[in-house]
């Protein structure tokens, strides 16, 4: 290619203080096809850009070379200034010479050396460039959110208020998540029931909003802007046209041995069940591993006192598909088991609990009706230890690495509410640091210690010992007396580690969005897209990418609907045009390029080619541009080179090779 | 900081094989410890001394002789310190020099009953000698 | 031939993935963490992009050590091609072993976009390497060579 | 049980000619013969064939944790080499033996340095590299016969007793490389117990120390130990405990102020087995 | 042999078959040529005997292209290549009539004349049907005997099995020939010190006259269009113009073929300059099998081979023996 620009960069001294600049030029200007070459002190400001599109413009360039910072940095500048100037952007090529040349060289002489040859390798690759054309795809105008707890409520609710259609899959019978199982939230110490159910009544009762309640996404094809998703409606054995949830079933069904998940297994539900009173939809699903009819055959009664006709015992899992243009997923967190941590007893005594759990006993609607009682012996407890980083903050194999950031909290507001509704009861924390960054955060523990006296004790507790009088015995160490302390306590509280639905491994895969070592997802970038997966088109919310309190999953729910908004607006997406393509000529169809795609973006048709004058039917492979994200497996893959990648074209990146190797 | 021996402290680090820069300071060592009575450098402070490279000051202590190397302190430690193996190098580096022996053999028959069985005796031996 | 070790500047290609390794050599470089001028990266996608014959041809040309750099498996941008690099690279690397070129000449290294540190450790190592191998006589075209 | 690294390929249950290399060590050769002798005579009824390694030498009752130790392992290297040379599974009965044995065989498998320096040294035909399988005698119960099994092979049924296992340290800790039980919530004992019929008492200080070795100079120490101990088993209503240490059964029988009688486990399996006044009567 | 030709000619009576794809005599008594026969009455120019050790699954690419069906004799080991084929979609099952034929272990005349046997005018034994453990050579000089094991080629001193992969139909009984260590060649390359194995393939390779007949024959390489011989990469070149080019040329082929490689062996026997090329496929086959267990290629036409499949633990290149 004849026309070739070079424009070097001093990046003020960034690049010239060990590069000489000039010498570049110099040597850029022996290169073949090259007509012109040029330094200026910033290549990216206006001015440097005025100079590219001029040089353009007046010497007829058809391709230029910036040598500059990282192409990660200004390959997009360089490329909107050479698109503005009338060519190709994508005949624009980058010398990386700061980051990966001036920067880690001192050697003046060296430096310029390297910047050659890197301006030479770009010049060479240039030369080989072709203009490319993005593709466009359709915006399917429709979300779907996974998870229906508050960060998929709330994300839901802000897409749907933007005028977009969203639907939520939640896998269990109600929307509602962790926060329903809550009872009080701090610092404030709402009700949480009651700032969430209007949340959740909202969601159901918006236009926009379609809710997928006890559903599983099931298969997830596509790309950005055109996602199809199967979804699996699993089987309520509820007809919820009919059901009135006037809840005559749950009463009648003789089947009541299931632990309650809502009540943290505490105590029972029926076969028949809704989770909770406030559940939406307030339409019960029969648990097909506990009801009688289901398993053997006879029982029925649910369906004989159901006035509304409702019951279906042949009910079966439907699937239902979807298109839709971005995908938020807002999956959650469990508690950890705590199988690994027997020396806290937790197999051991009823009396040693989660804090989750003490959730539920706390929870007027809870197995205790709100009372504090031992699950032993029903008992009021006198003293309740409560042991903090059960789990997290360790690294070795029993625990998580990280701090699952909610326990300082959720701990003082335990602590408080017990020693305001029971001041006859002790309440001691054992805690290895407290951890209160947040608004009004400190000022909330702090009360806990200054007006509601509760014990505070730096050190870990070692094991707690259930003692024959039923008590337990608590061996823990005060850290800043140095003494080893045994404290005598009716109740132990474990502020068990948080970890991501295990389910979201599945889905990350569906998805194919990243996740981390711990199943947190993967966010686009830490600092920069935190509600972004790297994977286009797939949204963050809630804890499913790292431990975090109501108000800031809700604030990450908000700015993950933002995004899909934002992207729902368009109506069509640029695709990337560096995507892989055939050469149909030399297809041998052999399918090896398929099987390594990782976005099934490579099919197979049979089409009549004309070889040479030679007209025949042959199989040959065929790309999606629009699947495609241009990775390049399938290219080496293909024995016979027939797959190449546009804009790392096999040729450019040999010509690449010849150019450092001279 | 350091006022101490380099040397020693490396020693330490290598011989037991830990890192007590992984210490985030729980307790849950001193907590689990049967004999933190009887010790004057308590399980959770071993790793300051080796991070402070003031091990002559951790050979001088007494807890070095009352640890039973039971291992609860390893088995519970969610950093993977490992503070009873800490404990045990030092012991190593003080039995390893001359005179360093916590126990002698001149004082066994006084010490010996009728019942007590050899494995008590050899235990006893590895650990506080040479 | 002999070669004079204090003065043998071997020709090193490194293939980086755009996504991680291609980061991590702009962090070295931002982290001003010092590696030879010797190492010069050419920009990949992927490195499911690195084609044995790329390898090959640098070898050609001149080259006396090739590394490949890419994401750490499971972090992969593409989700996969890591992994496909991964058995794509052990056994051609394994056949180069074969024919007698010497094992250090190749080289697969995984750095993500935070290890800058990793990044020009593995590259002072690797020309430290490659300058202890001196230069390819056994894979190239001899008439590039002086 | 996998959790805790017992993969279930292993546990092989049923009958069959079960021949293994014994490692009895120095303590039951003198103080706690009687823990020797009544596994013998039980292992003989459940048809375990034992030969015990030839010329085995003392381990050295605590595993040797410095990374530089050498000379302190050789002795368990020899005797699993024996095993390997055999090839037969290695088996212990007291604790401490099967600590150390199994920890050296540990290193050996895993710890390079160990490996390669214990090997120079003791210069074997080929190389040991940790091939040998350490079983404590309970592990053979509960995995090679099964509770299950050994129940049908009860004839003198403990019904009513109630007994509390003392685990001890040894054994369990560290869980990583012993892979013995649940280090926190053990119940192979419990479940040994409740197989020979009687009921298997739970208390929580069953895998606390009783004080080992410092009972020598720190006496006052193990008492504070063994008296929680006792007294924690006492309360939940031990009739008697169990162990496998002869230093634990010293130490908790020695050091403690209740008169909780503290017995050997093959005891009671001996007992129960029906082999147990033939052994005493010898 | 007459077994086979009775077989043929019910098939083409039956109307099953359109064609044959076998052999005819050729020139010389050990140089069968491979041939299609359009109708019954042209088998009269068939032969079928120990020197048809060709592996004629690759003709089937073509064959497929042609009007009706094809009947083809395949040995046990030629149906892994067939059965590769088919699994990259290169040839047509339905067009194919598969007759699997029964092997005894084939003959290399190569083997023979490096016995220092000249003058060859005939071969009496490596008739399929003679049960003869012995070859009679007849030459200029007077007759020859060999034993028929020892004028086989390598790749049935290590055959693969005698169970056909895929056919339609079977025909006459195979016999155990299995007597070598596939892997032993490669090991002892493998036991040599990087400098001797450099001289050991520099030896071999520069032999080389690129005639690209291990390329044509081989049943994996397949491309309509070579990159040796296309722009793709800069890499078309009719030559080797230098020793590099004569490793390039044979490391990317076998890298283009691992994984699908089925060790027919035809490139090595092949060769005319006796380069023993197999040593190549069977250390990429050697090193699949020990890195990520266990692979045949061509076993069956499902299955995804090794390089387009991986593990999340696959072992570092840097791992690597």
């Amino acid at each position: 290619m004849h026309g070739i620009g070079v424009f070097v960069c001093h990046c003020g001294s960034n690049i010239a203080a060990t590069v000489d600049v000039e010498k570049v030029v110099e040597m850029a200007k022996l290169e073949p096809g090259v007509v012109h070459a040029e330094e200026y002190q910033y290549m990216c400001s206006e001015a440097g850009q005025e100079k590219i599109a001029t040089a353009i413009r007046e010497k007829n360039l058809k391709g230029i070379v910036v040598c500059s910072c990282s192409p990660r940095m200004h390959e997009a500048t360089f490329r909107k200034c050479a698109e503005k100037a009338g060519i190709n952007p994508y005949m624009v090529e980058i010398a990386n010479i700061r980051e990966q040349c001036s920067w880690i060289h001192k050697d003046v002489e060296e430096g310029t050396e390297k910047a050659v040859i890197l301006t030479r390798a770009a010049i060479a690759k240039v030369n080989l460039n072709t203009s490319l054309v993005p593709g466009e795809s359709l915006v399917t105008k429709r979300a779907l959110v996974i998870g229906g707890g508050i960060a998929g409520i709330q994300t839901a609710l802000d897409i749907a208020d933007a005028g977009y259609e969203v639907d939520i899959v939640e896998k269990t019978p109600s929307i509602g998540g962790k926060m329903s199982q809550l009872d009080k939230t701090f610092p404030t110490l709402d009700c949480s029931a009651c700032i969430l159910t209007p949340k959740m009544v909202d969601a159901a009762a918006h236009e926009k909003i379609t809710l997928y309640t006890y559903s599983e996404v099931e298969k997830v094809s596509g790309f950005v802007g055109d996602f199809t998703v199967e979804i699996r409606k699993k089987a309520r054995y509820v007809n919820m046209d009919k059901c009135t949830g006037c809840g005559v079933c749950m009463e009648k069904c003789p089947s009541k041995k299931a632990p309650s998940e809502f009540n943290a297994g505490l105590n029972n539900r029926t076969a028949i069940y809704t989770p909770f009173a406030q559940a939406i939809p307030n339409v019960p699903v029969i648990d097909p591993n506990q009801c009688t009819k289901l398993k053997t055959g006879k029982c029925g009664v649910c369906e004989k006192f159901c006035q509304a006709g409702a019951i279906d015992y042949t009910q079966q899992d439907e699937i239902v598909t979807q298109k839709y243009g971005a995908i938020v997923v807002a999956t959650g967190f469990d508690v950890i088991k705590l199988d690994n941590y027997d020396e806290y007893a937790y197999s051991q005594s009823k009396d040693v609990i989660t804090s989750l759990e003490l959730e539920r006993i706390m929870n007027a609607a809870g197995p205790t009706k709100g009372h504090l009682e031992r699950m032993s012996d029903g008992k009021h407890p006198k003293n309740i230890v409560f042991i903090q980083c059960v789990g997290s903050r360790c690294n070795d194999s029993k625990g998580k690495p990280y701090c699952s950031k909610i326990c300082c909290m959720y701990t003082a507001k335990h602590a408080m509410l017990i020693r305001d509704k029971y001041p006859d009861v002790n309440v001691t924390v054992f805690y290895i640091d407290v951890r209160t960054p947040g608004k009004n955060f400190d000022e909330f523990y702090r009360r806990a210690v200054e007006e509601y006296g509760v014990n505070y004790v730096k050190g870990q507790v070692g094991k707690v010992t259930p003692e024959p009088d039923g008590s337990l015995t608590v061996h823990g160490v005060d850290l800043l007396e140095n003494k080893q302390l045994k404290v005598s306590a009716d109740m132990v509280v474990l502020a068990a580690a948080i970890e991501p639905n295990p389910a979201v491994r599945k889905i990350a895969t569906m998805l194919t969005a990243s996740i981390d070592t711990n199943n947190f997802l993967t966010e686009a970038h830490p600092k920069l897209r935190p509600v972004e997966s790297p994977t286009a088109g797939v949204f963050l919310s809630g804890v499913c990418q790292g431990p975090k309190d109501i108000p800031e999953t809700v604030s990450q729910a908000g700015a993950a609907a933002i995004k899909v908004v934002g992207l729902l607006a368009k109506d069509k997406l640029l695709t990337n045009p560096c995507t892989a393509k055939p050469d149909e000529l030399r297809c041998n169809g052999c399918s090896v390029c398929a099987n390594v795609c990782p976005y099934g973006a490579i099919s197979y048709e049979d089409k009549l080619i004309n070889d040479h004058g030679v007209r025949e039917t042959r199989r040959v492979a065929a790309v999606n541009s629009a699947l495609c994200q241009g990775c390049g497996a399938c290219t080496v893959a293909c024995p016979s080179g027939v797959m190449d990648l546009q804009g790392f074209s096999n040729r450019q990146i040999i010509a690449e090779v010849d150019a450092i190797c001279r | 900081m350091s006022h101490g021996n380099k040397n020693q402290a490396a020693k330490v680090k290598e011989i037991s094989g830990t890192n007590p820069l992984k210490c985030m300071k729980c307790g849950k060592c001193s907590a689990s410890c049967p004999a933190f009575d009887k010790m004057d450098i308590k399980p959770h402070q071993f790793v300051s001394y080796v991070v402070n490279e003031d091990v002559e000051a951790l050979a001088k202590c007494e807890s070095l002789w009352v640890c039973l190397s039971c291992f609860a302190c390893v088995e519970r430690c969610p950093r993977d310190v490992k503070p009873g193996k800490i404990v045990d190098a030092a012991r190593q580096i003080v039995v390893r020099e001359k005179g360093g022996n916590y126990l002698s053999a001149n004082e066994i028959p006084e010490l010996v009953e009728e019942d007590l069985p050899q494995q008590l005796l050899v235990s006893a031996f590895r650990k506080f000698r040479r | 031939m002999s070669i004079n070790n204090e003065e043998f500047r071997p020709q090193i290609v490194a293939f980086c993935c755009n996504w991680c390794s291609y980061a991590g050599a702009d962090l070295a470089g931002s982290s001003r963490l010092a590696y030879p001028a010797d190492v010069k990266i050419i920009r990949v996608p992927c490195s499911c992009r690195v084609n044995p014959m790329f390898i090959l041809r640098a070898f050609e040309k001149g080259a006396d050590g090739v590394i490949i750099c890419g994401c750490h498996p499971g972090d992969c941008h593409y989700s996969t091609g890591n992994y496909y690099a991964r058995r794509r690279m052990t056994l051609l690397f394994s056949m180069l072993d074969y024919v007698g070129i010497e094992r250090g000449r190749t080289r697969v290294e995984w750095v993500s976009a935070a290890e800058g540190v990793k990044f020009s450790q593995t590259m002072n190592e690797f020309v430290e390497t490659i300058r202890g191998l001196g230069k390819n006589v056994r894979l190239g075209d001899l008439r590039c060579k002086k | 049980m996998e959790k805790y690294g017992l993969k279930s390929k292993f546990i092989r249950k049923g009958y069959r000619c079960m021949k293994y290399s014994y490692y009895p060590g120095c303590t039951l050769r003198t103080k706690a013969k009687k823990l020797d002798d009544y596994m013998r005579a039980s292992a003989k009824v459940l048809g375990i064939e034992l030969e015990e390694i030839e010329n085995w030498q003392c381990c050295g009752g605590v595993y040797p944790l410095s990374s530089d130790e050498i000379a302190t392992k050789l002795s368990s290297v020899r005797a699993l080499n024996e095993a390997k040379e055999k090839g037969q599974d290695l088996v212990t009965l007291c604790s401490a033996c099967h600590h150390v044995i199994k920890r050296v065989n540990d290193d050996m498998q895993n710890v390079e340095d160990i490996r390669t320096r214990a090997n120079n040294y003791l210069k074997f035909d080929e190389p040991y590299n940790g091939e040998t399988k350490v079983l404590h005698f309970l592990e053979i119960l509960r995995d090679e016969i099964g509770f299950d099994k050994l129940k049908e092979k009860v004839v003198n049924p403990l019904t009513g007793k109630k007994i509390g296992a003392y685990y001890g340290c040894l054994l369990l800790r560290p869980s990583e490389i012993l892979a013995f039980d649940n280090p926190e919530n053990p119940t192979i004992i419990e479940e040994f117990i409740r197989a020979l019929g009687a009921e298997a008492v739970i208390y929580p200080y069953r895998n606390e120390c009783c004080g080992g070795y410092i009972s020598l100079k720190a006496k006052d120490l193990s008492e504070n130990m063994c008296n929680n101990i006792v007294n924690s088993a006492d309360g939940f209503g031990a009739e008697m405990l169990v162990t496998a240490c002869p230093l634990c059964q010293y130490n908790v029988t020695k050091n403690s102020e209740k008169d909780l009688p503290v017995i050997y486990f093959t005891e009671i399996l001996a007992e129960a087995l029906g082999v147990k006044e033939e052994v005493d009567a010898q | 042999m007459q077994e086979i030709i009775s077989r043929l000619e019910q098939l083409f009576a039956e109307g099953k078959i359109n064609r044959v794809l076998g052999w005819k005599k050729g020139d010389l008594a050990y140089n069968p040529e491979v041939s299609y026969f359009e109708s019954a009455e042209a088998l009269k120019d068939f032969v079928y005997d120990g020197f048809c050790g060709a592996n004629l699954s690759k003709y089937m690419i073509q064959g497929s292209a042609l009007e009706g069906v094809t009947a083809i004799l395949l040995k046990p080991c030629d149906t892994y290549s067939f059965n590769q084929l088919i699994k990259e979609h290169r040839v047509d099952r339905e067009k194919v009539y598969i007759i699997g034929i029964g092997c005894k272990g084939k003959l290399n005349i190569e083997t023979i004349k490096a016995m220092g046997i000249k003058g060859i005018t005939g071969i009496k034994g490596a008739e399929i049907d003679c049960a003869c453990d012995e070859l009679t050579v007849e030459t200029l000089y007077g007759d020859k005997k060999v034993a028929y094991k020892d004028a086989m080629l390598e790749r049935c001193h290590v055959c693969k099995g005698k169970e056909h992969m895929i056919y339609d139909e079977l025909l006459l009984e195979s016999a155990d020939t299995l007597d070598g260590d596939r892997f032993a060649g490669v090991d002892a390359i493998e036991a040599l010190s990087p400098e001797e194995k450099f001289e050991f393939f520099r030896k071999e390779l520069s032999k080389c006259i690129r005639c690209n007949a291990c390329r044509n024959v081989c049943p994996a390489c397949s491309c309509r269009k070579c990159v040796f011989d296309s722009n793709k990469f800069d890499s078309e070149q009719k030559a080797n113009v230098d020793p590099f080019n004569e490793s390039m040329f044979h490391i990317i082929r076998a890298f283009h073929v691992a994984g699908r490689c089925t060790d027919c062996g035809e490139c090595s026997r092949v060769c005319p300059q006796g380069i023993p090329l197999h040593l190549f496929n069977r250390k990429f086959i050697k090193d699949i099998n020990e890195y990520y267990g266990d692979f045949i290629a061509g076993e069956n036409a499902e299955e995804k081979g090794p390089l387009t499949n991986f593990t999340l633990d696959d072992m570092e290149a840097s791992e690597r023996r």
